[in-house]
């Protein structure tokens, strides 16, 4: 007797992070493009300004995060681009789950294969623009708060440039203005750290804006996705 | 028998073109429907549309008396699609494919399902990234499917384009196991269904200027 | 409630009414242009601080007002556009998105201009104009999402998303601006712009600043009609009333054949079970 | 009236360039927006025409064949 496959929520939700990480893990060099790209960037500051640590130290939050927006620029279109041409995202539309669940997914697992490394390596990046030591712990939480901000974001924008041919372009055109207010609080937060004032107003309004983009993106990338795959 | 799905009075436009109006269709369970019609003429935007992905411009898909647009979940539960892309990861291996759309659709797999993959004619090639397979031996990967579901309702988009004649027959045999279970099958297919397994009821949509 | 805006689903029929609306728009919108522009460069008197180079406002103002106006205009009509998938809307996404880029085009344009004396520089980082630089972004996202697509209508929805999603996040690009400006600011001159638009203007500059405001929203709104119109046009240029408007009269020979053909494509569209 | 003269009102007190430039900015930028409505819908009916044309040689092909048959 034929019965209705039943799947369970979180179930669905843990199959797709592991299925996920598993494809990530097998095509490590795509994934370390993106951070490579964000150490380089940085490093080309001081060649472009000059060495002084004065300098560098004054601009380091504004270059940090500048960088960490456009490297993650790079690694987004693999979000949904490889689901799209394999037809894993159609079938990601016909789980018995809502989509929006399956959407959390995916945006986690870029969060973890994207953000982490760069949490990772701040303090290398901290230190090599000179950034005043008492500053370190409000840059990274800035990039902690900040950075799902950039995947939740970010989900937005591929299911919505998915299906086109040149979709990068468009991609960042689409997205950067849109993540002005994050650079604002992160790069305000990590000033006012470098002065020695409390970052915590900064920090929550980054907390506030992360919030509001994992709660809200899903439904627009549900949206989107349903244009693209059309 | 009960009607499994229904449409009613589809529309859809692609572009500026008119694919097909008025179009009326229920599916029984125990019935196989094959969509019929040359290139260009709607039927996977059918299929699609059928299977909830693409959104009609009149008209409205129900399975078993509810709209679809309306529970998705329950009619997900109820459905396996097979498009024209096949889902299947390359990074992965066949079982590793299978295992993953076994689990999210509630399927306990106790064993990896070599007996499966075997019986597609994947023998040997069950645990190689599925990238270094052939675009028919991965489209072998997605019919096994076929094997793995409790899914009553099939829509699959052309299941016989790369098979020989041997998954071919194997295919039949599976969709005529399927429908005396009280299955049904919409598909899509070039060729015609030459089978004593089943009766097949056909859908012609023309090419519309 | 909604009923009596059903029709007007159909190109055909807010093609009429924009046709019939777009005299009642620009008439009184012309002869106000012409009222602000003497009330406002002849009549209105001079500011203490600024002089004369202040007028400038009755051009800057207006177009910063309405380039954010139709931004959330636009993005109502994508709304519609998603929810009832009505056609017009889509198209209306198109008309609206150039008029609402040139306004903020335009108050960035000026903006400048009215810098230069006041500030000594054609640009300064003032929240007003970063926010409406960042809208002339928004804008031109929009509009390049809409004709990326091969399939228009899947554009106009992407475009629409977009929008709705740009429009949720103005309020905070707006706050986080102001706010950022207000961190980094070095000197009170760029408040001197913002000092005119308090409430405490004079009532002989607030006036011709309303007017202003109400001839711009009339010309732009004559401007997005006149573009509503072309592109439900281009749509429908199949159409025999689509091509009646452009200026061909169909002999009968070549309606019939028309005819003949609309009755084909009927008839073909339905698929027929066997 | 604030100014006293033409000459007063063209020079703005000094700053006639920018409030000029801007109006003059602002006209010009309306006035392209218009031109291009209008050159648009010319553009459409000069297409409608041809299609007509095509149909109606189409309608006169049918025509000539059916009298041969």
């Amino acid at each position: 007797m034929l019965t209705a496959n039943k799947g369970s929520t979180f179930k669905v939700f843990k199959q797709l992070v592991k299925r996920d990480i598993r494809v990530a893990s097998r095509q490590r060099s795509d994934l370390l493009n993106p951070l490579i790209f964000l150490i380089i960037v940085v490093t080309l500051f001081p060649l472009g300004v000059g060495p002084g640590p004065d300098i560098l130290g004054r601009i380091a939050p504004g270059v940090i995060w500048v960088s960490a927006l456009l490297s993650s620029m790079l690694g987004l279109e693999r979000l949904f681009r490889d689901d799209f041409r394999d037809g894993a995202l159609e079938q990601m539309l016909l789980l018995p789950v809502a989509v929006e669940i399956s959407v959390l997914a995916k945006i986690l697992v870029h969060w973890l294969l994207t953000a982490l490394p760069v949490l990772i390596i701040t303090p290398l990046l901290a230190l090599l623009m000179n950034l005043p030591l008492q500053a370190w712990g409000t840059l990274w939480l800035t990039l902690f708060l900040g950075t799902p901000v950039l995947s939740a974001a970010g989900a937005i924008g591929v299911a919505l440039t998915v299906s086109l041919n040149k979709g990068g372009a468009l991609l960042s055109l689409l997205l950067l203005p849109l993540l002005i207010p994050l650079l604002i609080f992160a790069t305000a937060a990590v000033e006012a750290a470098v002065a020695g004032v409390s970052p915590a107003g900064p920090l929550a309004l980054i907390g506030a804006f992360m919030v509001l983009c994992i709660t809200l993106a899903p439904f627009a990338v549900k949206a989107g996705l349903r244009v693209s795959v059309n | 028998m009960a009607v499994l799905l229904e449409a009613n009075e589809l529309m859809s436009i692609r572009g500026e073109r008119m694919l097909f109006s008025d179009l009326q269709l229920s599916v029984h369970a125990g019935e196989i429907w094959q969509i019929v019609g040359p290139n260009g003429a709607g039927k996977s935007s059918l299929l699609r549309i059928l299977a909830g992905l693409l959104t009609p411009q009149a008209g409205s898909v129900a399975f078993q008396q509810n709209p679809i647009a309306e529970d998705r979940e329950t009619f997900y539960q109820n459905l396996l699609f097979i498009g024209h892309k096949a889902g299947v990861k390359a990074e992965l291996t066949a079982i590793e494919n299978l295992e993953f759309y076994a689990a999210v659709q509630g399927v306990e797999l106790h064993e990896p399902p070599y007996e499966i993959l075997a019986k597609v004619g994947l023998v040997g090639l069950e645990d190689i990234p599925a990238q270094g397979l052939s675009a028919g031996q991965q489209r072998r990967i997605a019919l096994a499917r076929l094997w793995l579901t409790q899914a009553p309702l099939w829509i699959l988009d052309e299941p016989f384009t790369a098979l020989d004649v041997e998954g071919i027959a194997l295919l039949h045999t599976r969709f005529a196991e399927h429908l005396s279970a009280g299955g049904a099958i919409v598909l899509t297919s070039h060729q015609e269904l030459i089978t004593e397994l089943y009766q097949v009821k056909a859908l012609t949509l023309r090419y519309q200027h | 409630m909604w009923r009596w805006l059903h029709p007007y689903a159909k190109p055909e029929a807010t093609f009429a009414l924009t046709q019939k609306l777009i005299p009642w728009f620009a008439l009184p919108g012309i002869i106000l242009v012409l009222v602000s522009l003497v009330w406002g460069l002849a009549f209105a008197p001079p500011d203490y601080q600024q002089g004369e180079s202040y007028r400038i406002i009755f051009v800057h103002v207006p177009s910063a007002m309405w380039a954010m106006g139709f931004y959330v205009g636009m993005a109502i009509m994508g709304v519609i556009a998603l929810v009832w998938q009505i056609r017009t809307a889509e198209l209306a996404i198109l008309a609206i998105a150039p008029v609402g880029a040139v306004l903020t085009f335009i108050s960035l344009f000026t903006g400048a201009i009215w810098g230069q004396p006041m500030w000594g520089t054609w640009w300064v980082w003032d929240a007003r104009l970063t926010a409406q630089l960042i809208l002339l972004f928004l804008y031109l996202g929009v509009m390049a999402l809409y004709v990326a697509f091969e399939d228009e209508r899947a554009g106009a929805k992407a475009a629409s998303i977009l929008a709705i999603v740009g429009v949720i996040n103005i309020p905070i690009i707006h706050y986080s601006v102001y706010w950022w400006n207000t961190l980094h600011q070095k000197s009170t001159v760029t408040r001197a712009i913002t000092r005119l638009e308090a409430p405490s203007i004079a009532p002989e500059m607030l006036w011709p600043l309303l007017v202003s405001i109400l001839a711009m929203l009339l010309v732009s709104i004559v401007l997005v009609l006149m573009r509503l119109n072309n592109e439900i046009l281009r749509r429908e240029i199949h159409r025999p009333w689509a091509l009646a408007e452009l200026g061909i009269t169909l002999d009968s020979s070549a309606k019939a054949h028309n005819d003949a053909e609309k009755k084909n494509v009927e008839k073909k569209g339905g698929a027929d079970a066997v | 009236m604030q100014f006293d003269s033409w000459q007063a009102f063209i020079q703005m007190g000094g700053y006639g360039i920018y409030v000029w430039s801007s109006f003059a900015g602002t006209f010009l930028c309306f006035g392209l927006l218009a031109l291009e409505s209008i050159w648009r819908r010319k553009k459409l009916a000069k297409e409608a025409s041809k299609q007509a044309a095509r149909a109606q040689r189409i309608l006169r092909a049918r025509a000539a064949k059916k009298n041969r048959i």
